[in-house]
């Protein structure tokens, strides 16, 4: 046994022996620490590829190839053979324009309209499907490598056994090897995305994804499904711990909220991930064996595929936010120092919205199911609004009579409840089957799940690391600079994706490399969106430098910087090896800011409901 | 016991047992339980969870098997007549069964501190695995293969004939060309278009057809013959791998068991393995009457 | 179920954990070893059965009803595995609610996704005889595969298509289309 | 498009450019409604949430040695009525939206029916006389079919493709459905009024000046249809226009697009490169790259090749019309050397005879043997002229048979 004294960021002597107890760590800490660190990387890497994605639209036009003149010699869309005026070199095959970054040298021919004269140049070819694939890349990396991973696995490694006053989570060895899967599956897929690429979208739907001879399908579906199971273990590890290792005298209703919301996503992650894992296996045999199950020109059923997919994927969309949610009602209640309203609500509708998410997932298939089954999924859609709603209703009604402080985290908190509303809004026109026939897979769909997913997840996520940065690094932050790229971050997530709602209601389709020129509206709008793309990559930049400047120069964090009653509190910043000196006793509930003070917390710096008079 | 003293020991292993007694017996429970029982609790309920994740994922072959079993009743009653032998199907659900037992036997003399019983039922376990394994490649897999029983495209259809020869004259049936393996995609696949054609020819619906193989004897191949051999041979193999894997674990459990590291106060290993082997043995209670049988 | 075994337990918890050790019995397990193999047997023997006589009467056992009947058996079987088996009797009961939830999910996905696939052609029926739920390139290949099988059952072919085709005439025109791309 | 012009449209088209398209058909009205209600709603919902929200972060910061009030930690009626609202909301939109939705499911009798089939990456719609569209269009920069339906009636479009899932969408009469492979499934719009006209002197379909009744905004020459599922790389280029024409006009159209026996086989074959969704994947251009092989020269070359189902014969085979028309029925029939495992859409039963010939004429017209493009040229005026001849012998007799002089189309 090591020393129990030591913070778990301690070095353990010489270089060698940390880097060991980093790579061979059992403890739930470190894991957390570098799950952190790979969805950061990963958040930055798919961000790339949708400013890549935004800059394509940002004019409708192909690129074009100007020769020395300035004369148009070429433009894109020769690629694809209609009107080309390229020579591809004998012997060019569908491999080597199976890469990324195809890099083909082409010969341009430029034939004088008078004279019949033709001059050649070189020129390399590019095309859509650089775009699919920056597209594919951007969805893959968001959704399998950053936000199914980025909560749970991230934060809820990190603070969930501490939450509970447990040592560690159930299962360490189960821990890493999760750790150490994800790491593997992120490997695997980020060499199909950079070696050679894939461009069938994050949703892999047959018979597209089954026949496609570009790109590495078959490793981005394998290394997806890879993925699965790091997802499965976490969530399995969580069920258990919160079942078994809460500190004796925690109940269920004296957890905290984040708690909850990791108990329900892990719920989902149990439940579903099987079937996601299957449908990508079977996608492999569809590829490698050609059994023809999702083939219709084999005999199978495409619509099948999507029941499959979507049946783990609607799901994971609550993977995503559910945790969100947690993190808004601990910022909430801790920096509005106030008891979380409807606490039982909040709980219940966390677990309300994991039964139903398994409900509804056909409502992306409400142009491609039976009208009769669109009618069913609709129906079950709404219901997943109600416990929604009730989640913002309560969190709104927290900040009542409270005491705001005006911090990063809480600022997170309102952005979150302004985005996550709007994207909560918009949810019921897509859920209405009349309005959604227009709006299926068009810019709306796609705001309202940025809306969801960004605005939501994480704006939640960002909130939540400044939340918890000086507990788990032992660090302060610079909170004005925090403070400006966050705003920075909120104006340019709705310059980006506010506009894109007009853009769907317009009519602008999903996955567009280019865009009919004659209607204006949407060059406009794409433009907007496109240098509001720009200021989020400026906001998360100076984030970045934040985090950075206080690893390396910030002051020594206190303890519990914002007075928070949970139990991650209570211990050493950062914690220790094993979280807590002894075994913490639960002497208050999460949230009773009414009743309880937090340990050693300065009176004056703290007041109590009963110690001050009434405020007004 | 009371929770000061947990506050004061709890951290560590606890006191440990007497030396020189035997490993199972000194086991000392991870640092974070509370107690090796409770640790044993949160085991089983890890894998509770974990058999709930594969009875998900072989609802996908389920729902495969529903999805089409809705859209073609008929070709997959005949197709499972005709192409799959009860018989092994049926043995091998015996086998499983029985393994079952006996590893729920290998607990119960775990329990009862039987270490030699214990292991001798976990051979007899793996055994049958093993006795799965061999039926089902030798009896099914391999004579499948051969006669080109593959999934997808890769399906050839039986070596189908009328009886009357004057009719196949008139009919001009291409003759199989053995498994289809030209490559790309499945558009011009020739053994469903030969399939189409019998059957638009009117010759499926007239004559008897006399097959070749005696295993296919009076079956009418259908157009999705060979969907169904592609759900059968992914859930079939799926559910192999997965016996597979129970060998792994199951010899892995036996040099444990010899090394003493089981016994009455520890087995929470050996009844996680046996979870995962009754899951494997549940799975074949579905897969074998809906293939083999209906 | 009472045992001796437990002298060795660390201080302070042996007496405590009694009851965590239930021995699994012998009879019961052996008595449901049996009846599974015995449900084995029902099973296969209802498959094979394809009527049932009473008396004069003879009741047909349909397709559906065979599988109706596979499935019941099927749960039985289950059911006796995780009940005895797998312990869940003698388990705490969050063992079988997690199970339940599974059980939960996979309804769901399978009812949900079956509904779908039943419903499919209430609204929008299928062209009658083109295509075949879940469709197969039939259209093409028959028409391609009537001209080359020459046109000795021709008649018989056309029948079968036309049966199938009785809705509407467009598709014929389709076929008629198939036929003179191939006539050259 | 120039910043000025973009500004100035700005201005007087950003109203519009927040909401739906034009209602192009006769029930997108009512899918207005259903939208602007929720969407009204929402609004109304996200100012009283945010209102309160802002005003308790100003009125509730925190103030040193101030503590936060104790007030409830719940309020049941307000909790349930605030489940319950929501819940009558939602219960409106629903029966509202699947109310309007259903009956738009089913098909009305009488309908016009339109074969469409999606391949990648082009639509193809046939009409019920057999006819399909041999007009084009520059769409962006590229060439692509004008599919005409007409105004005022019901049209039913019986979608299929040929190759993977596209999606079949019209934002104006805001209809999307899904194409599978070896499915059909069925979407019907009726177009309220015409967007183009009829010129009988060149026999095209043509936009109407928006300066004529106001209806278009700048550029646009009618209603859009879009490929709304992902389906490859030219996914974006699946756009092509539709055209929806009065009635008269609508029929005169559609018979220039059938009479396709008047039309040269090389004529012929040049549109049905374009509008059979050859262009899609084949370039003309000498050396052009593009899916599949360019056709520009590939003319008496001899390829190598094999036929799966004989794989002895591993001869090759020389470009001539066989090998073409086995190409388009069987296209995997043969590769061409770069092309191994590209694959090619069915077309089999998609050409009639005389397309088949017409297309193998045009691609030998792109041979390099000046001999071959001569032959070719001579083999479609012999055509024509001998076509000329039996049509004036059948005039003879049915006196409205379409004059056979007819020359191609122009725009080809």
């Amino acid at each position: 046994m090591s020393d129990h004294h030591a913070h778990y960021l301690a070095g353990k002597g010489s270089t060698g022996k940390t880097i060991m107890s980093w790579v061979w760590t059992y403890d739930h800490k470190k894991i957390g620490v570098m799950y952190l660190v790979a969805v950061l990387m990963m958040f930055f890497l798919g961000g790339l590829a949708a400013l890549g994605v935004r800059a394509e639209l940002f004019e409708p036009h192909y690129t074009e190839f100007v020769n020395d003149d300035g004369q148009v010699v070429a433009d894109t869309k020769g690629y694809k053979g209609a009107g080309s005026d390229f020579v591809v070199p004998e012997g060019t095959t569908p491999e080597q324009r199976g890469v990324m970054f195809p890099n083909i040298t082409v010969t341009t021919v430029e034939t004088n309209p008078d004279t019949g004269e033709r001059t050649e140049g070189t020129k390399t070819v590019t095309g859509n499907n650089i775009y699919n694939r920056a597209f594919t890349l951007h969805g893959t990396i968001m959704v399998f490598l950053f936000i199914i991973p980025a909560v749970p696995a991230a934060l809820g490694n990190i603070f969930l056994p501490i939450m509970l006053g447990a040592k560690d989570v159930a299962f360490p060895k189960l821990n890493l090897w999760s750790w150490y899967i994800y790491l593997f599956g992120g490997m695997f897929a980020i060499f199909a995305l950079i070696q050679g690429g894939v461009e069938t979208g994050w949703t892999f739907y047959t018979p597209y994804s089954s026949t496609t001879e570009w790109g590495n399908v078959t490793a981005m579906v394998l290394a997806a499904f890879i993925l699965g199971f790091s997802s499965i273990f976490t969530g399995m590890n969580f069920i258990v711990t919160v079942h078994k290792l809460r500190v004796p005298g925690m109940g269920w209703f004296d957890m905290p909220l984040f708690i909850w919301a990791l108990y329900a996503t892990s719920i989902i992650q149990v439940l579903a991930t099987p079937v996601l894992g299957i449908t990508l296996l079977m996608v492999v045999f569809e590829r490698t064996f050609l059994i023809g199950i999702f083939d219709p020109a084999l005999g199978g059923d495409a619509v099948l595929f999507q029941h499959f997919f979507w049946f783990y994927s609607h799901p994971a969309v609550y993977i995503m936010i559910l945790p969100g949610f947690g993190i808004i009602s601990e910022i909430i209640a801790v920096h509005c120092r106030k008891r979380i309203f409807g606490y039982r609500a909040i709980a219940f509708s966390s677990i309300a919205i994991a039964a139903i998410s398994f409900l509804v997932w056909a409502h992306h298939m409400f142009t491609s199911q039976s009208p009769v089954a669109n009618v069913v999924f609709s129906a079950l859609t709404f219901l997943v609004a109600i416990p929604t709603a009730i989640k913002v209703f309560n969190w709104i009604s927290t900040m009542y009579k409270s005491s705001i402080a005006w911090t990063t985290p809480m600022l997170y908190a309102c952005f979150f409840l302004f985005c996550f509303t709007i994207g909560g809004l918009t949810g019921p026109p897509l859920a209405t089957l009349a309005v959604d026939i227009h709006l299926h897979d068009t810019y709306f769909v796609v705001a309202h799940f940025h809306y969801v997913m960004m605005g939501g997840t994480v704006l939640a996520f960002v909130g939540g690391l400044h939340h918890w940065w000086p507990k788990f690094t032992g660090k302060v932050y610079n909170e004005t600079w925090a403070t400006v790229g966050g705003w920075i971050v909120f104006l340019g997530f709705n310059l980006t994706f506010f506009i894109q709602f007009f853009l769907g209601t317009q009519g602008m389709p999903r996955r567009y490399a280019t865009y009919p020129t004659d209607i204006p509206a949407f060059e406009i709008m794409h433009k907007i969106s496109t240098v509001g793309s720009w200021l989020l990559l400026l906001g998360f930049l100076i984030h970045l430098f934040v985090f950075l400047h206080s690893l390396l120069a910030g002051k020594k964090a206190a303890r519990n910087p914002w007075g928070g009653l949970t139990l991650e509190w209570e211990t050493e910043t950062p914690p220790l090896e094993h979280n807590f000196e002894r075994e913490p006793v639960m002497t208050h509930g999460p949230y009773d800011y009414d009743t309880a003070r937090p340990v050693n917390a300065d009176p004056a710096l703290f007041p109590m409901p009963t110690d001050t008079p009434k405020a007004h | 016991m009371s929770d000061q003293q947990h506050n004061q020991a709890g951290f560590d292993a606890g006191p440990l047992p007497p030396a020189g007694t035997r490993p199972h017996e000194t086991y000392v429970h991870g640092h974070h339980w509370r107690d090796r029982w409770e640790e044993a609790d949160g085991a089983k309920l890890g894998m509770w969870l974990f058999v709930c994740t594969e009875l998900l994922l072989f609802a996908g072959f389920f729902c495969a098997y529903a999805a089409f079993r809705l859209m073609y009743p008929d070709n997959w009653h005949e197709a499972s007549r005709y192409y799959l032998d009860w018989k092994i199907g049926f043995i091998n659900t015996g086998v499983l069964l029985f393994s079952s037992w006996t590893i729920v036997m290998a607990i119960r003399s775990l329990q009862l501190d039987k270490k030699f019983a214990a292991f001798i039922y976990l051979g007899i376990t793996n055994a049958c695995a093993i006795c799965f394994l061999f039926l089902k490649i030798t009896f099914e897999y391999i004579p499948k293969w051969q006669l080109g029983k593959l999934p997808g495209k890769y399906f050839n259809y039986p070596n189908y004939g009328p009886a009357d020869p004057a009719v196949i004259d008139s009919t001009t049936l291409p003759e199989p060309a053995g498994p289809l393996v030209d490559a790309g995609h499945a558009i011009t696949n020739g053994a469903t278009d030969m399939v189409a054609s019998a059957m638009n020819s009117g010759v499926m619906d007239v004559l008897p057809i006399a097959a070749k193989a005696g295993e296919e004897a009076h079956h009418v191949p259908m157009p999705h013959d060979h969907i169904f051999m592609s759900v059968y041979w992914i859930s079939t193999a799926t559910h192999g791998l997965h016996v597979f894997i129970g060998v792994v674990l199951i010899t892995w459990l036996m040099f444990r068991v010899m090394g003493e590291h089981y016994g009455p106060r520890r087995y929470t290993m050996v009844e996680n393995v046996g979870l995962y082997w009754h899951v494997v043995d549940l799975i074949w209670i579905f897969l074998f009457p809906l293939l083999y049988l209906v | 179920m009472s045992h001796s075994n437990d002298h060795h337990a660390g201080a302070g918890e042996g007496h405590q954990q009694d009851h965590h050790l239930h021995v699994t019995p012998f009879a019961p397990m052996l008595i449901v070893f049996i009846v599974l193999l015995a449900l084995t047997a029902l099973t296969v023997y209802t498959a094979n059965l394809h009527h049932i006589d009473v008396g004069n009467t003879r009741i047909e056992i349909s397709g559906t009803a065979h599988i109706l009947i596979a499935l019941t058996i099927a749960v039985v079987k289950s059911a006796l595995v995780l009940g005895f088996f797998m312990h869940l009797l003698y388990d705490k009961a969050v063992n079988t609610i997690v199970l339940a939830s599974s059980l939960f999910a996979i309804s769901l996905f399978l009812g949900l996704t079956l509904m779908d696939l039943a419903v499919r052609d209430s609204i929008e029926p299928y062209e009658a005889g083109e295509l075949t739920p879940g469709g197969t390139k039939q259209v093409i290949r028959q028409s391609i595969l009537r001209d080359e099988a020459g046109h000795g059952n021709a008649h018989e072919g056309e029948d079968h298509s036309a049966d199938d085709n009785a809705d509407d005439g467009h598709a014929d025109e389709d076929h008629a289309t198939d036929d003179q791309a191939n006539d050259m | 498009m120039t910043l000025s012009t973009m500004s100035s449209s700005l201005a007087t088209n950003a109203w519009d450019a927040l909401w739906f398209r034009e209602n192009g058909s006769a029930y997108a009205g009512e899918y207005n409604s259903i939208y602007y209600f929720i969407f009204w709603a929402s609004a109304a919902f996200f100012v009283v949430l945010m209102v309160l929200m802002v005003w308790f972060m100003l009125r509730y910061k925190r103030r040193p040695g101030v503590a936060a009030e104790v007030s409830a930690s719940h309020n049941t009626p307000l909790e349930i009525a605030w489940s319950v609202i929501p819940a009558i909301g939602f219960a409106i939109m629903f029966f509202w939206g699947t109310w309007a939705y259903l009956p738009k499911a089913v098909v009305p009798e009488g309908a016009e029916t339109i074969n469409v089939t999606a391949q990648q990456w082009q639509w193809k719609f046939e009409y019920p006389n057999g006819a399909t569209s041999l007009q084009t269009e520059w769409i962006s920069d590229m060439e692509q079919p004008l599919f005409a339906i007409p105004a005022g009636r019901p049209v039913k479009f019986l979608l299929s493709s040929t190759d993977v899932i596209h999606s079949f969408y019209i934002p104006e009469f805001r209809i999307k459905r899904d194409c599978f492979p070896n499915r059909y499934t069925v979407c019907w719009a009726e177009a309220k009024e015409p967007t183009h006209w009829f010129d009988p002197a060149d026999g095209l379909a043509k936009p109407y000046d928006k300066n004529d009744d106001g209806k278009f905004t700048d550029g646009e020459q009618g209603y859009y249809l879009y490929c709304a599922e992902y389906c490859g790389d030219q996914h974006s280029q699946m756009t092509h226009r539709i055209a929806v024409l009065a009635e008269p006009d609508y029929q005169a159209w559609l018979e220039k697009q059938n009479n396709t026996d008047g039309v040269p086989l090389l004529d012929l074959g040049a549109k049905l490169y374009k509008t059979g969704g050859c262009a899609a994947c084949h370039s003309v251009q000498p050396g052009g790259v593009g899916t599949g092989p360019s056709w520009h020269g590939i003319w008496g070359t001899a390829r190598p090749g094999y036929q799966p189902l004989n794989a002895d014969e591993n001869a090759g085979a020389v470009v001539d019309e066989q090998y073409i028309r086995t190409s388009i029925i069987e296209p995997q029939s043969y590769y061409a050397p770069g092309f191994q495992g590209v694959q090619m859409s069915q077309y089999a039963g998609v050409f009639t005879d005389r397309e088949l010939r017409a297309i193998a004429t045009y691609i030998q017209s792109l041979s390099d043997d000046p001999a071959a493009v001569e032959k070719a040229k001579q083999k479609s005026d012999a055509e024509a002229a001998a076509q000329a001849a039996s049509d004036a012998g059948a005039a003879e007799g049915a006196a409205d048979e379409s004059d056979p002089e007819v020359p191609a189309e122009p725009g080809a």
